[in-house]
């Protein structure tokens, strides 16, 4: 079946990849705090996520006496399901998903929404109180990020017309000028700080909270279960730096498309390279991924209320605005991006 | 249109199945020794002496329902963004009513101290 | 092809689980209010249906105002439930009779 | 059978199953996740009746959105559910009588023979649901859309003055005050001879 060798041909290196920014993660923030980082596993430490796993398959499930046995198992599946489940409708290359819908982008905030409920469930199957807390806190904090994550999107549908990604994409081409980073640059910053908070990552990680509610909702998990929800985490960071490439940045559109002549991309190997291609979508997708990284070595860690008047009092306005400006903007075919 | 929707099912089988197989390999694999300490709920050294459902602030409920109503104003901008180029003005027009009156429900929020957090 | 009263039929059987429902459930609010989802669900299966067959989108423009009120509904329907616990202590519709003459 | 009518069966099977559970599970939670399943099961029916941005639509509204918000409030509110479940046995035959006959109405009316409309064609592979709705919605219906908002608005006031209620006495602090705060508001330098005991 052509459908299953697509399949796994991308969740092959899409599983590698979330095993590998785990490692990424801890040899990134390691230099920047300049500490070697793992390094004992295999040359340089290159084995480490392996090691990890084995040690984490090897570990019990404790399941709390009080918690509510089915719920507390299933958590860990549908945290994991919709952040996998999103990479069926991304392009990698021009024609190059799964499933090229027309509704992408509806479908992909569809299942973004859904993350929430591994969540919401985690912390009530627990039946502790310092899960729920957590829980409720991170709950209410994702629901709040995804209304600025919707309207950014909006924005984007309006400039590009569509919400099939590739269209979406490809409403980019010409040069770096028409990237919708520059036009919606605004959205393409609400975006991505929502994107940062959607996945409970520093400096929004009160959910976790190290200090003050010890894990937040997934405290009572260990071994596998705990597992399924860490690649859950890092697969929506994955995502997100994809989308976020794909949206604003042009996708696998090359940088220097209208910049060079045309004569350039025709030499034999280098022409491919400077050329548009999945190299470019995967160089910007890893970008966005070191963001994360970087954010997560650099910003101390926002207070509730803060993250909360961020999301309410400061990113929503700031699409609306925009919002209101594009429309106008796209209506009367105003130029130099609406013309 | 259908045909493109039958990959999109099957990736979600095998999304549920990526949690479910490794879980099951945890639990087959991993040792099971439960005893009455390690499977009590995490506290902080002391025996956790109420249920830990407890009563919640009421702004969760608020912050959850005024979700609710801007996702909705979400779904009626998608068809609108898709089809502002074929509707032009007058759909412009009806979009910047529809916004301007939910924007004064935002203010009134605002106002009211809803999306004060303290 | 599907024909169009399969569709017809399963909205009829989820319309009747969820009246069925609420007769099962007369004391429980919340899951009084899942019911009437459920029944609104079952009438949009019809629109939905019926837009398909009769090649008519109106149908479903219909389905998407539903939507929002029935979700607006939803929504100011919990936030009252959750005043009524607050105050009574309960959500048993029994006990919420203070209006009987 | 067809790939089509596979899925039918198997997505009214999956639904009929939710909604069975929605009445008859003893714990809401449980019951509110049925309904999730639920409102997924329908989404697929109306992806395969081609109403795609509804389907999509009513998994992002309705299970990312109405669903999170029962969720919470099943789960944070403690609700004795022994109690509510008091009368299940003796409603049962009631809801079973007024169920079948229900049931038995609506057979009739669709068996009749009214609803043999021969199925439409399968729409083109690139054509947009949404932006025909879009279209429609956005000219000849542009009314109700207006009212919609108004009808938001109303539920965003009602959901304010529900529940925002500052009660007086409560205590809070002001994090951003207490991280503002200078040395000199809080300690006082006071010069003192030593003493000798």
């Amino acid at each position: 079946m052509q459908i299953s060798a697509k399949i796994t041909l991308l969740l092959t290196p899409l599983l590698l990849a979330v095993a590998y920014t785990t490692f990424a993660e801890r040899k990134i923030i390691g230099y920047m705090q300049i500490r070697i980082g793992p390094n004992r596993v295999g040359p340089r430490g290159f084995l480490q996520p392996i090691a990890d796993a084995l040690k984490l398959l090897t570990k019990e499930v404790i399941v709390p006496t009080n918690a509510n046995r089915y719920l507390f198992l299933t958590a860990p599946v549908l945290a994991i399901a919709p952040s996998l489940a999103a990479w069926a409708v991304v392009p990698f290359d021009d024609g190059m998903a799964i499933a090229d819908i027309n509704a992408g982008l509806l479908y992909i905030l569809a299942l973004t929404s859904l993350g929430v409920y591994g969540i919401i469930v985690a912390g009530w199957a627990s039946n502790s109180r310092y899960a729920l807390l957590g829980s409720l806190r991170s709950a209410a904090q994702i629901i709040s990020y995804e209304i600025a994550m919707g309207f950014a999107l909006v924005g984007v549908i309006m400039a590009a017309g569509s919400l099939n990604l590739g269209e979406i994409v490809e409403a980019q081409r010409g040069s770096v000028y028409h990237w919708f980073l520059l036009p919606l640059l605004p959205l393409f910053l609400v975006y991505f700080i929502s994107g940062v908070a959607e996945t409970n990552r520093a400096p929004f990680d009160v959910a976790e909270g190290e200090s003050e509610i010890v894990a937040g909702f997934h405290v009572e998990y260990s071994g596998m279960a705990f597992a399924v929800f860490f690649l859950a985490e890092y697969a929506n960071m994955i995502l997100i730096s994809a989308l976020t490439a794909l949206l604003f940045l042009g996708g696998w559109l090359s940088p220097l498309e209208g910049l060079l002549p045309q004569a350039a991309f025709a030499l034999p190997v280098i022409g491919w390279v400077l050329d548009g291609g999945i190299h470019w979508f995967l160089a910007k997708t890893a970008f966005f991924l070191f963001l994360f990284l970087w954010f997560r070595a650099t910003f101390p860690r926002y207070r509730y209320d803060q993250i909360m008047r961020l999301g309410w009092k400061v990113l929503i306005p700031v699409t609306i605005v925009w919002l209101f400006l594009e429309g106008v903007a796209v209506a009367f075919g105003l130029g130099p991006w609406f013309a | 249109m259908l045909e493109n929707y039958l990959p999109i099912l099957v990736f979600m089988g095998i999304g549920l199945l990526m949690g479910i197989l490794p879980l099951a390999l945890g639990m087959v694999i991993g040792p099971r020794r439960p005893d009455a300490a390690k499977n009590s709920p995490y506290e902080c050294g002391f025996e956790a002496f109420e249920d830990s459902r407890m009563k919640f602030d009421v702004r969760f409920y608020l912050i959850a329902i005024l979700f609710i109503i801007f996702d909705l104003e979400i779904a009626f901008l998608f068809p609108w963004a898709v089809a502002l180029d074929t509707i032009g003005l007058y759909g412009l027009l009806a979009m910047g009513l529809f916004l301007g009156i939910l924007v004064i429900g935002f203010i009134y929020e605002w106002k009211k101290g809803a999306l004060e957090w303290e | 092809m599907i024909p169009l009263s399969h569709y017809l039929v399963l909205g009829a059987i989820l319309f009747a689980l969820s009246v069925t429902g609420i007769f099962l459930n007369r004391k429980n609010l919340i899951i009084l209010l899942m019911c009437v989802e459920l029944m609104l669900l079952a009438v949009n299966m019809n629109f939905v249906a019926f837009s398909h067959y009769l090649g008519d989108l109106v149908g479903q423009v219909f389905v998407f105002f539903i939507l929002t009120v029935a979700a607006a509904e939803a929504a100011i329907g919990l936030a009252i439930l959750v005043l009524v616990f607050r105050n009574r202590e309960t959500i048993n519709v029994q006990d919420l009779d203070e209006m009987k003459g | 059978m067809t790939v089509e009518e596979i899925l039918f069966y198997a997505m009214s099977t999956v639904l009929v199953g939710a909604a069975v559970a929605v009445i008859t599970v003893r714990n809401p939670v449980h019951a509110a996740l049925a309904l999730v399943l639920a409102f997924f099961a329908t989404a697929f029916h109306w992806v395969m009746l081609e109403a795609e941005f509804l389907g999509i639509l009513l998994v992002l509204v309705y299970v990312g959105a109405v669903m999170v918000l029962f969720l919470f409030v099943v789960m944070m509110l403690d609700i004795n559910v022994a109690r509510m479940r008091e009368g299940f046995a003796r409603f049962l035959p009631v809801g079973l009588v007024v169920a079948v006959g229900m049931m038995g109405l609506m057979a009739m009316v669709v068996g009749a023979g009214v609803f043999r409309i021969p199925g439409p064609e399968r729409a083109a592979a690139d054509h947009s649901n949404t932006a025909a709705l879009g279209h429609l919605l956005y000219t000849e219906y542009v009314y109700p859309f207006e009212i919609a908002a108004v009808i938001l608005l109303v539920a965003i006031i009602a959901a304010i003055v529900l529940t925002l209620r500052r009660r007086p006495g409560t205590l809070h602090l002001d994090p951003g005050r207490q991280a503002r705060v200078r040395r000199n508001e809080r300690v006082r330098m006071v010069k003192m001879h030593s003493e000798k005991q």
